[in-house]
Protein backbone atom coordinates (compact mmCIF):
# COMPACT_ATOMS: atom_id res chain seq x y z
CA UNK A 1 0.00 0.00 0.00
CA UNK A 2 2.98 1.96 0.92
CA UNK A 3 4.40 1.21 -2.09
CA UNK A 4 1.61 2.22 -4.34
CA UNK A 5 1.18 5.38 -3.14
CA UNK A 6 4.46 6.49 -3.69
CA UNK A 7 4.42 5.17 -6.95
CA UNK A 8 0.72 6.73 -7.68
CA UNK A 9 3.09 10.53 -6.78
CA UNK A 10 5.66 9.86 -9.38
CA UNK A 11 3.67 10.52 -12.19
CA UNK A 12 2.32 13.79 -10.95
CA UNK A 13 6.01 15.16 -10.21
CA UNK A 14 6.89 14.17 -14.18
CA UNK A 15 4.31 16.43 -15.72
CA UNK A 16 5.18 19.34 -13.49
CA UNK A 17 8.60 19.52 -13.60
CA UNK A 18 10.27 17.34 -16.08
CA UNK A 19 9.66 18.56 -19.47
CA UNK A 20 11.89 20.20 -21.87
CA UNK A 21 14.45 22.15 -20.07
CA UNK A 22 15.70 22.65 -16.44
CA UNK A 23 15.76 26.12 -14.78
CA UNK A 24 17.93 26.24 -11.31
CA UNK A 25 15.77 27.94 -8.20
CA UNK A 26 17.88 29.56 -5.51
CA UNK A 27 16.67 29.08 -2.42
CA UNK A 28 16.70 31.36 0.50
CA UNK A 29 15.08 31.94 4.17
CA UNK A 30 12.54 29.77 4.86
CA UNK A 31 12.74 28.58 1.69
CA UNK A 32 15.52 26.99 1.93
CA UNK A 33 14.60 25.63 5.71
CA UNK A 34 11.57 24.04 4.32
CA UNK A 35 13.13 22.50 0.54
CA UNK A 36 16.14 21.22 2.62
CA UNK A 37 18.95 23.01 -0.07
CA UNK A 38 19.69 26.39 -1.01
CA UNK A 39 19.49 25.34 -4.94
CA UNK A 40 17.42 23.15 -6.67
CA UNK A 41 16.49 22.35 -9.96
CA UNK A 42 13.38 21.90 -11.55
CA UNK A 43 12.63 20.76 -15.35
CA UNK A 44 9.91 22.42 -16.72
CA UNK A 45 7.95 22.99 -20.52
CA UNK A 46 9.81 25.23 -22.75
CA UNK A 47 7.53 28.07 -22.47
CA UNK A 48 7.00 27.83 -19.08
CA UNK A 49 5.83 30.81 -17.12
CA UNK A 50 6.65 32.00 -13.40
CA UNK A 51 3.25 30.35 -12.10
CA UNK A 52 4.16 26.83 -13.69
CA UNK A 53 7.34 26.94 -11.94
CA UNK A 54 5.14 28.17 -8.35
CA UNK A 55 2.70 25.57 -8.95
CA UNK A 56 5.32 22.78 -9.91
CA UNK A 57 7.39 23.52 -6.91
CA UNK A 58 4.05 23.58 -4.73
CA UNK A 59 2.86 20.34 -5.51
CA UNK A 60 6.36 18.73 -5.01
CA UNK A 61 6.87 20.95 -2.01
CA UNK A 62 3.41 21.54 -0.30
CA UNK A 63 4.60 23.27 2.73
CA UNK A 64 5.96 26.01 0.41
CA UNK A 65 1.91 26.85 -0.07
CA UNK A 66 1.66 27.54 3.10
CA UNK A 67 3.41 30.72 3.15
CA UNK A 68 1.66 33.89 2.78
CA UNK A 69 3.49 35.22 -0.09
CA UNK A 70 6.09 33.55 -2.11
CA UNK A 71 7.14 35.56 -5.07
CA UNK A 72 10.16 34.56 -7.78
CA UNK A 73 12.73 36.56 -9.39
CA UNK A 74 13.86 36.67 -12.51
CA UNK A 75 17.48 37.98 -13.08
CA UNK A 76 17.30 39.91 -10.14
CA UNK A 77 13.88 41.44 -10.83
CA UNK A 78 10.80 40.39 -9.25
CA UNK A 79 8.70 39.01 -12.01
CA UNK A 80 4.76 38.72 -12.68
CA UNK A 81 2.94 35.36 -12.69
CA UNK A 82 2.85 34.99 -16.43
CA UNK A 83 6.81 35.99 -16.78
CA UNK A 84 8.24 33.57 -19.29
CA UNK A 85 11.50 31.93 -17.63
CA UNK A 86 14.18 29.86 -19.34
CA UNK A 87 16.94 27.57 -18.19
CA UNK A 88 19.82 30.73 -18.78
CA UNK A 89 17.56 32.69 -16.45
CA UNK A 90 18.80 33.13 -12.53
CA UNK A 91 15.64 32.50 -10.73
CA UNK A 92 15.05 33.06 -7.23
CA UNK A 93 11.76 32.19 -4.81
CA UNK A 94 11.42 35.33 -2.58
CA UNK A 95 9.46 34.55 0.61
CA UNK A 96 8.41 37.43 2.67
CA UNK A 97 11.19 39.94 3.48
CA UNK A 98 12.50 41.35 6.43
CA UNK A 99 15.24 43.02 6.36
CA UNK A 100 15.54 46.31 7.46
CA UNK B 1 26.87 54.15 -1.65
CA UNK B 2 25.23 50.98 -1.12
CA UNK B 3 26.54 47.49 0.89
CA UNK B 4 26.08 44.33 2.56
CA UNK B 5 28.39 42.96 4.88
CA UNK B 6 28.70 40.46 6.99
CA UNK B 7 31.04 42.82 9.31
CA UNK B 8 30.19 45.54 12.10
CA UNK B 9 28.84 48.29 10.32
CA UNK B 10 31.51 51.31 10.67
CA UNK B 11 29.66 54.69 11.18
CA UNK B 12 32.94 56.98 10.64
CA UNK B 13 33.10 56.23 7.08
CA UNK B 14 29.19 56.37 6.34
CA UNK B 15 29.37 59.84 8.28
CA UNK B 16 32.68 61.51 6.58
CA UNK B 17 30.68 60.12 2.86
CA UNK B 18 27.67 62.31 3.35
CA UNK B 19 29.69 65.33 4.50
CA UNK B 20 29.35 67.43 1.48
CA UNK B 21 30.25 71.57 1.93
CA UNK B 22 26.06 72.13 0.83
CA UNK B 23 24.63 69.43 3.24
CA UNK B 24 22.66 71.24 5.80
CA UNK B 25 21.04 68.46 7.11
CA UNK B 26 22.40 64.47 7.94
CA UNK B 27 19.96 62.13 9.23
CA UNK B 28 21.03 58.77 10.29
CA UNK B 29 18.63 55.84 11.09
CA UNK B 30 20.33 52.75 12.95
CA UNK B 31 18.11 49.53 12.53
CA UNK B 32 19.16 47.34 16.20
CA UNK B 33 18.45 44.23 17.27
CA UNK B 34 16.03 44.10 20.23
CA UNK B 35 16.27 42.15 22.70
CA UNK B 36 12.63 41.16 22.58
CA UNK B 37 9.69 40.95 19.89
CA UNK B 38 6.39 40.57 20.87
CA UNK B 39 7.49 40.91 24.17
CA UNK B 40 9.08 37.35 23.75
CA UNK B 41 13.08 37.10 24.63
CA UNK B 42 15.50 37.14 21.42
CA UNK B 43 19.08 35.90 21.97
CA UNK B 44 20.50 36.73 18.78
CA UNK B 45 19.57 37.08 15.01
CA UNK B 46 20.95 35.66 11.44
CA UNK B 47 20.10 37.98 8.82
CA UNK B 48 20.03 36.50 5.15
CA UNK B 49 20.48 38.49 1.94
CA UNK B 50 20.03 37.30 -1.79
CA UNK B 51 22.91 40.23 -2.49
CA UNK B 52 22.65 40.70 -5.92
CA UNK B 53 19.62 41.56 -5.77
CA UNK B 54 19.46 43.08 -2.88
CA UNK B 55 21.15 45.56 -3.56
CA UNK B 56 20.02 46.31 -6.98
CA UNK B 57 16.40 46.80 -4.99
CA UNK B 58 18.52 49.20 -2.74
CA UNK B 59 19.53 50.81 -5.49
CA UNK B 60 16.20 51.11 -6.84
CA UNK B 61 14.64 53.05 -3.72
CA UNK B 62 17.52 55.33 -3.20
CA UNK B 63 16.93 56.15 -6.86
CA UNK B 64 13.47 57.31 -5.69
CA UNK B 65 14.17 58.64 -3.10
CA UNK B 66 17.16 60.81 -4.85
CA UNK B 67 14.08 61.87 -7.68
CA UNK B 68 11.52 62.64 -4.96
CA UNK B 69 13.82 65.11 -2.00
CA UNK B 70 16.74 66.69 -3.00
CA UNK B 71 19.21 64.63 -1.71
CA UNK B 72 22.72 64.85 -1.89
CA UNK B 73 24.44 61.79 -1.01
CA UNK B 74 23.46 58.43 0.95
CA UNK B 75 24.36 55.49 2.46
CA UNK B 76 22.77 52.32 2.94
CA UNK B 77 24.74 49.38 4.42
CA UNK B 78 22.87 46.16 5.82
CA UNK B 79 24.39 43.59 7.55
CA UNK B 80 24.11 40.14 7.28
CA UNK B 81 25.11 36.90 9.04
CA UNK B 82 24.80 36.08 12.61
CA UNK B 83 23.85 39.78 15.24
CA UNK B 84 23.65 39.49 18.53
CA UNK B 85 21.61 42.31 20.75
CA UNK B 86 22.63 45.50 20.55
CA UNK B 87 24.61 45.19 17.25
CA UNK B 88 23.23 47.45 14.12
CA UNK B 89 21.50 45.65 11.65
CA UNK B 90 20.96 48.05 9.02
CA UNK B 91 22.39 51.92 8.88
CA UNK B 92 20.80 54.67 6.23
CA UNK B 93 22.17 58.10 6.31
CA UNK B 94 20.96 60.93 3.67
CA UNK B 95 22.48 64.19 3.56
CA UNK B 96 20.13 67.29 2.07
CA UNK B 97 21.00 70.81 2.11
CA UNK B 98 18.02 71.11 4.55
CA UNK B 99 16.30 69.16 7.17
CA UNK B 100 12.60 68.34 6.09
CA UNK B 101 14.08 66.43 3.14
CA UNK B 102 16.65 64.57 5.28
CA UNK B 103 14.08 63.13 7.24
CA UNK B 104 11.90 62.40 4.65
CA UNK B 105 14.28 60.57 2.50
CA UNK B 106 15.59 58.59 5.20
CA UNK B 107 12.52 57.17 5.96
CA UNK B 108 11.23 56.42 2.99
CA UNK B 109 14.69 54.39 2.20
CA UNK B 110 13.90 52.03 5.48
CA UNK B 111 10.38 51.42 5.46
CA UNK B 112 10.42 50.97 1.82
CA UNK B 113 13.52 48.41 2.42
CA UNK B 114 11.52 46.79 4.74
CA UNK B 115 8.93 46.18 1.95
CA UNK B 116 11.35 44.75 -0.83
CA UNK B 117 14.34 44.11 -0.38
CA UNK B 118 15.27 40.40 -0.16
CA UNK B 119 16.71 40.23 2.89
CA UNK B 120 15.45 37.20 5.47
CA UNK B 121 15.42 37.91 9.56
CA UNK B 122 15.16 34.82 11.61
CA UNK B 123 15.14 35.37 15.39
CA UNK B 124 16.19 33.27 18.04
CA UNK B 125 14.37 31.99 21.04
CA UNK B 126 15.28 29.60 23.84
CA UNK B 127 12.58 27.86 22.91
CA UNK B 128 13.07 28.07 18.90
CA UNK B 129 13.43 30.24 16.35
CA UNK B 130 10.98 31.72 13.35
CA UNK B 131 11.58 33.41 9.98
CA UNK B 132 10.22 36.74 10.91
CA UNK B 133 7.26 37.29 8.83
CA UNK B 134 7.70 33.96 7.12
CA UNK B 135 7.23 31.48 9.39
CA UNK B 136 3.37 30.09 8.64
CA UNK C 1 21.42 63.80 27.65
CA UNK C 2 21.56 67.26 26.95
CA UNK C 3 24.13 70.12 26.65
CA UNK C 4 25.95 73.01 25.09
CA UNK C 5 29.55 73.01 23.78
CA UNK C 6 32.48 74.87 22.76
CA UNK C 7 34.18 71.80 21.14
CA UNK C 8 33.32 69.75 18.23
CA UNK C 9 30.70 67.17 19.32
CA UNK C 10 31.68 64.08 19.52
CA UNK C 11 29.47 61.11 18.07
CA UNK C 12 30.44 57.91 19.72
CA UNK C 13 29.75 58.52 23.30
CA UNK C 14 25.84 59.91 22.01
CA UNK C 15 25.66 56.78 20.51
CA UNK C 16 26.91 54.94 23.17
CA UNK C 17 24.42 56.13 25.46
CA UNK C 18 21.70 55.94 23.06
CA UNK C 19 21.97 51.58 22.91
CA UNK C 20 20.00 50.32 25.38
CA UNK C 21 18.77 46.41 24.92
CA UNK C 22 15.43 47.27 24.48
CA UNK C 23 16.03 50.09 21.72
CA UNK C 24 15.26 48.87 17.90
CA UNK C 25 15.67 51.96 16.11
CA UNK C 26 17.79 54.97 16.89
CA UNK C 27 17.39 58.04 14.99
CA UNK C 28 20.50 60.88 14.29
CA UNK C 29 20.07 64.18 13.21
CA UNK C 30 23.05 66.18 12.44
CA UNK C 31 22.80 69.97 11.78
CA UNK C 32 25.82 71.06 9.71
CA UNK C 33 27.35 74.20 8.77
CA UNK C 34 26.68 75.05 4.77
CA UNK C 35 28.50 77.04 2.26
CA UNK C 36 25.62 78.87 1.53
CA UNK C 37 21.98 80.73 2.77
CA UNK C 38 20.02 81.45 0.08
CA UNK C 39 22.83 81.03 -2.35
CA UNK C 40 25.11 83.78 -0.94
CA UNK C 41 28.87 82.08 0.43
CA UNK C 42 28.77 81.62 3.80
CA UNK C 43 32.71 81.68 5.19
CA UNK C 44 31.79 80.43 9.13
CA UNK C 45 29.09 80.79 11.68
CA UNK C 46 29.19 81.86 15.33
CA UNK C 47 26.58 80.59 17.65
CA UNK C 48 25.72 82.15 20.61
CA UNK C 49 23.83 80.45 23.58
CA UNK C 50 22.08 82.22 26.75
CA UNK C 51 23.26 78.45 28.37
CA UNK C 52 20.92 78.09 31.25
CA UNK C 53 17.43 79.22 29.63
CA UNK C 54 18.57 77.07 26.56
CA UNK C 55 19.23 73.94 28.73
CA UNK C 56 16.11 74.23 30.26
CA UNK C 57 14.26 74.75 26.82
CA UNK C 58 15.92 72.12 25.69
CA UNK C 59 15.13 69.88 28.72
CA UNK C 60 11.21 70.78 27.92
CA UNK C 61 11.56 69.60 24.35
CA UNK C 62 12.82 66.39 25.42
CA UNK C 63 10.51 65.52 28.18
CA UNK C 64 7.45 66.76 25.67
CA UNK C 65 9.03 63.82 23.07
CA UNK C 66 9.25 61.36 25.66
CA UNK C 67 5.94 62.25 26.57
CA UNK C 68 4.30 61.96 23.15
CA UNK C 69 6.32 59.21 22.12
CA UNK C 70 8.06 55.98 23.53
CA UNK C 71 11.43 57.63 23.69
CA UNK C 72 13.98 55.52 26.09
CA UNK C 73 16.79 57.41 25.62
CA UNK C 74 17.66 60.99 23.90
CA UNK C 75 20.89 63.28 23.48
CA UNK C 76 20.89 67.16 22.57
CA UNK C 77 24.01 68.43 21.80
CA UNK C 78 24.51 72.22 20.54
CA UNK C 79 27.53 73.89 19.70
CA UNK C 80 28.30 77.52 20.36
CA UNK C 81 31.47 79.89 19.29
CA UNK C 82 33.13 80.09 15.95
CA UNK C 83 31.76 76.92 13.62
CA UNK C 84 33.39 76.34 10.12
CA UNK C 85 31.77 74.92 7.22
CA UNK C 86 31.26 70.89 7.71
CA UNK C 87 31.18 71.29 11.60
CA UNK C 88 28.04 69.99 13.48
CA UNK C 89 26.26 72.49 15.03
CA UNK C 90 23.90 70.30 16.70
CA UNK C 91 23.43 66.56 17.01
CA UNK C 92 19.94 64.83 18.21
CA UNK C 93 19.69 61.36 18.76
CA UNK C 94 16.73 59.34 19.84
CA UNK C 95 16.46 55.37 20.56
CA UNK C 96 12.92 53.84 20.71
CA UNK C 97 12.03 50.40 20.34
CA UNK C 98 10.65 50.94 16.69
CA UNK C 99 11.21 52.84 13.89
CA UNK C 100 8.25 55.60 13.41
CA UNK C 101 9.03 57.18 17.04
CA UNK C 102 12.50 57.63 16.77
CA UNK C 103 11.98 59.80 13.34
CA UNK C 104 8.74 61.38 14.79
CA UNK C 105 10.67 62.16 18.43
CA UNK C 106 13.93 63.42 16.81
CA UNK C 107 12.15 65.37 14.07
CA UNK C 108 9.98 66.71 16.68
CA UNK C 109 13.33 67.99 18.81
CA UNK C 110 15.01 69.45 16.07
CA UNK C 111 12.03 71.30 14.90
CA UNK C 112 11.35 72.50 18.32
CA UNK C 113 14.46 73.96 19.35
CA UNK C 114 14.43 75.66 16.10
CA UNK C 115 11.45 78.09 17.82
CA UNK C 116 12.10 78.32 21.10
CA UNK C 117 15.50 77.48 22.36
CA UNK C 118 17.92 80.79 22.94
CA UNK C 119 20.56 80.25 20.69
CA UNK C 120 21.34 82.63 18.26
CA UNK C 121 23.25 82.01 14.90
CA UNK C 122 25.21 84.41 12.73
CA UNK C 123 26.42 83.99 9.28
CA UNK C 124 29.40 85.95 8.34
CA UNK C 125 30.49 86.41 4.41
CA UNK C 126 32.84 87.97 2.72
CA UNK C 127 30.91 90.97 2.68
CA UNK C 128 29.61 91.81 6.42
CA UNK C 129 27.50 89.59 8.93
CA UNK C 130 24.33 88.86 9.77
CA UNK C 131 22.41 87.13 12.51
CA UNK C 132 20.14 84.91 11.26
CA UNK C 133 15.85 85.52 11.26
CA UNK C 134 16.64 88.68 13.11
CA UNK C 135 18.94 91.42 11.48
CA UNK C 136 16.10 93.69 10.30
CA UNK D 1 19.51 124.14 19.46
CA UNK D 2 21.66 120.49 19.79
CA UNK D 3 22.46 121.00 23.76
CA UNK D 4 18.67 122.02 23.43
CA UNK D 5 17.25 119.07 22.35
CA UNK D 6 19.73 116.85 24.73
CA UNK D 7 18.60 118.39 27.58
CA UNK D 8 14.85 118.12 25.91
CA UNK D 9 15.34 114.60 25.61
CA UNK D 10 16.67 113.55 29.43
CA UNK D 11 14.20 113.83 31.09
CA UNK D 12 11.78 111.30 29.22
CA UNK D 13 14.84 108.70 30.05
CA UNK D 14 14.48 109.82 33.34
CA UNK D 15 11.08 109.34 33.97
CA UNK D 16 11.01 105.71 32.22
CA UNK D 17 14.32 103.66 33.76
CA UNK D 18 15.15 105.95 36.74
CA UNK D 19 12.62 105.12 39.50
CA UNK D 20 12.28 102.69 42.79
CA UNK D 21 14.67 99.96 41.42
CA UNK D 22 17.31 98.56 39.20
CA UNK D 23 16.95 95.73 37.06
CA UNK D 24 19.59 94.04 35.29
CA UNK D 25 19.46 92.69 31.62
CA UNK D 26 21.08 90.51 29.91
CA UNK D 27 21.41 90.66 25.71
CA UNK D 28 22.62 88.13 23.46
CA UNK D 29 22.92 87.98 19.99
CA UNK D 30 21.88 90.92 17.92
CA UNK D 31 20.68 92.87 20.92
CA UNK D 32 23.86 92.06 22.68
CA UNK D 33 25.17 94.20 19.51
CA UNK D 34 22.74 97.01 19.00
CA UNK D 35 22.96 98.09 22.50
CA UNK D 36 26.88 97.55 22.55
CA UNK D 37 27.65 95.98 25.74
CA UNK D 38 26.22 92.23 27.07
CA UNK D 39 24.66 93.21 29.92
CA UNK D 40 22.83 96.49 31.12
CA UNK D 41 21.01 98.33 34.21
CA UNK D 42 17.77 99.55 34.01
CA UNK D 43 15.73 101.67 36.70
CA UNK D 44 12.17 100.67 36.85
CA UNK D 45 9.37 101.30 39.09
CA UNK D 46 8.70 99.43 41.97
CA UNK D 47 5.39 97.31 40.64
CA UNK D 48 7.28 97.14 36.54
CA UNK D 49 6.10 94.65 34.68
CA UNK D 50 7.75 93.14 31.58
CA UNK D 51 6.33 95.56 29.10
CA UNK D 52 7.47 98.77 30.93
CA UNK D 53 11.11 97.03 30.91
CA UNK D 54 10.33 97.10 26.85
CA UNK D 55 9.15 99.94 26.81
CA UNK D 56 12.12 101.71 28.22
CA UNK D 57 14.50 100.14 26.69
CA UNK D 58 13.18 100.30 23.12
CA UNK D 59 13.03 104.04 23.59
CA UNK D 60 16.62 103.90 24.97
CA UNK D 61 17.72 102.03 22.38
CA UNK D 62 14.85 102.66 19.83
CA UNK D 63 16.95 99.86 16.98
CA UNK D 64 15.33 97.21 19.18
CA UNK D 65 12.13 98.08 17.88
CA UNK D 66 13.03 97.33 14.54
CA UNK D 67 13.28 93.46 15.20
CA UNK D 68 10.62 91.30 14.10
CA UNK D 69 10.30 89.65 18.23
CA UNK D 70 11.84 90.85 21.08
CA UNK D 71 10.47 88.37 24.46
CA UNK D 72 11.97 88.44 27.67
CA UNK D 73 12.89 85.96 29.68
CA UNK D 74 12.57 85.84 33.20
CA UNK D 75 14.89 83.45 35.75
CA UNK D 76 15.13 81.38 32.22
CA UNK D 77 11.80 81.20 31.12
CA UNK D 78 9.29 83.34 29.12
CA UNK D 79 7.53 85.73 30.22
CA UNK D 80 4.68 87.77 29.23
CA UNK D 81 4.12 91.39 29.09
CA UNK D 82 2.54 91.70 32.05
CA UNK D 83 4.88 89.13 34.27
CA UNK D 84 6.42 91.69 37.02
CA UNK D 85 10.08 91.84 37.71
CA UNK D 86 12.17 92.54 40.67
CA UNK D 87 16.04 93.58 41.09
CA UNK D 88 16.19 89.66 42.36
CA UNK D 89 14.79 88.11 39.59
CA UNK D 90 17.43 87.18 36.31
CA UNK D 91 16.07 89.00 33.05
CA UNK D 92 17.10 88.56 29.70
CA UNK D 93 16.23 90.04 26.35
CA UNK D 94 15.07 87.07 23.63
CA UNK D 95 15.70 88.35 19.83
CA UNK D 96 14.70 85.75 17.47
CA UNK D 97 15.91 82.80 17.91
CA UNK D 98 17.86 80.73 15.35
CA UNK D 99 19.93 77.55 16.71
CA UNK D 100 19.44 74.00 15.26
Amino acid sequence: MYRKRTLLKLPVRYYLCAMNQSVSVLLFGITRELVGQSKLTCPLPAAARVSDLLDALKTQYPRLGDLKSLLVAVNNEYAEPDTRITSTDEIALIPPVSGG
Amino acid sequence: MISITSDPIDFGPAFTYLQTAEAGALDFFFGVVRDNTNAKAVEHLEYEAYDAMAISEMQKIADEATRRWQVLRYVIIHRKGELRIGEVAVLIGVATPHRADAFDACRYIIDTIKQTVPIWKKEFFSDGDMWVNATP
